[in-house]
């Protein structure tokens, strides 16, 4: 797995390559805490690079969801979400809870 | 039945997802089934190492397959804890995950992605858990 | 050529594909114009599906920049600038006056 | 010398690229090589319709090629006016261009981008510009 971020004006851009599973979600969790912790919690994930996520990823998503909406302080924006993993997000009842763009560059630009 | 022995580690459930992905090709399924199957084996291997044995490093995941008719017969043998899979309500899906504890997927994903989820606990002849998957046409 | 806008929060996200020449660039001129009468003179200009621009084309970019640098109201940015297109600017000398930007979604994010 | 005749608008430009791009991928040169000749041309064939025969169709542009040992030689002919080249100033590109003309680019573009470039102005018998690019390890 390999983590991108990039600060923006008004929010983080996180780009994943790679596979998410119970071997890599504590990195995911940890990238999600370091900018949560440097007060940014404006994100956009940019998951087109995602090849495989298993529940251990998906929950990580959901606490990260769950920090950043915490009053009213942020949110978390999905982007350029492949199929299979939106299958994923979707079959777990996620999808509701995410604003989902087809481009990093709508979701970072409806922040 | 090709048979694979992994240490019962999460480093190894690539090893296992990919073992189980070429078996899918060499059956004949398609690439929807094959990530559907890696999904399935890598959560049933996640639920040894973490339930079964309680952690890492604590025994050995033998994955074996079988090539049917239909498509594939998949087995994940181990020598963890055993456990009432009955017993096991499922998730609520349609509740907000956000006020949800974190757990309960990876049994709900084995029955939603596979065709058939099969477990048997054996005491010293430890845990079978056997899952089909089926060709689209088949069923 | 193909054009498509997207309105953002604090930009137009404008993508183009295919080819930029002096058939084509009176489309491109027509559309930055209709984005800056709509009084928008924030715009990304996603450039990576453009596959070729000729002088007609570069002049075309920069005129737009004129008009939305005018009175400090805005800039065009540039994303995803493939190789020939970034000789092109170059050669012309118009990189100078332009932030390029990697991503789109970086760009949108730095307005 | 293969000839291709295009009536001389700017719908054309496409396709003059495209006899043009054809043309340099016979004669070996690489696709960097095969770029630069389609910017050269579209700014050739643009100035012949904007200046040569002042608007569109009002003429045909005769493309050519020789296929040559450093690679290819491309030549345009018109019956538009002529003109002098040498008292065309080049553009100062250090400039910023929000305050320059927007012109001038063309015959600088087809000067950088290809290894030789001639006009001859001859009368009734019209205008031919004679461009040459040559292989990477030609000079
Ligand atoms: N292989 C197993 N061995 C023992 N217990 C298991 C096993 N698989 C699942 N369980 C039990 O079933 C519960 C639900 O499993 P699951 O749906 O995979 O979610 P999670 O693993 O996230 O809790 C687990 O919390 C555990 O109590
Ligand atoms: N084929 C041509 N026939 C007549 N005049 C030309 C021709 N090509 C170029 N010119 C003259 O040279 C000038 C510079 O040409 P160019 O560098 O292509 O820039 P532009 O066409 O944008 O003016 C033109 O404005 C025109 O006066």
């Amino acid at each position: 797995m390999e983590i991108k971020t990039t600060p923006l004006k008004r929010c983080m851009l996180l780009e994943v390559a790679g596979r998410i599973d119970s071997s890599t979600a504590p990195q995911l969790s940890d990238i999600f805490n370091e900018i949560t912790e440097g007060g940014e919690f404006h994100i956009v994930f940019n998951m087109s690079k995602v090849e495989f996520i298993s529940s251990a990823g998906l929950w990580v998503m959901v606490t990260a969801q769950k920090k950043c909406k915490r009053f009213n302080r942020g949110e978390v924006y999905l982007a350029e979400v492949p199929k299979r993993i939106y299958e994923a997000l979707d079959l777990a009842g996620f999808i509701p809870y995410y604003k989902v763009y087809d481009s990093a560059a709508e979701a970072v630009g409806s922040f | 039945m090709p048979l694979a022995v992994f240490p019962a580690n999460f480093k190894n459930l690539e090893k296992i997802r990919e073992f189980y992905a070429r078996a899918a090709r060499s059956a004949g399924l398609d690439e929807d089934a094959v990530y559907d199957i890696q999904m399935a084996v890598d959560e049933a291997a996640a639920n040894i190492i973490d339930h079964a044995y309680g952690g890492e490093n604590r025994g050995v995941i033998e994955c074996s397959y079988e090539i049917i008719e239909k498509g594939i017969r998949i087995v994940l043998h181990d020598h963890g804890k055993a456990f009432d899979p009955d017993l096991i309500a499922p998730p609520d899906v349609s509740s907000d995950p956000c006020s949800r504890k974190p757990r309960g997927l990876g049994l709900y994903f084995m029955q939603k992605l596979m065709d058939n989820v099969r477990f048997s606990f054996n005491g010293d002849g430890g845990n079978i858990l056997t899952m089909e998957k089926y060709k689209e046409n088949s069923c």
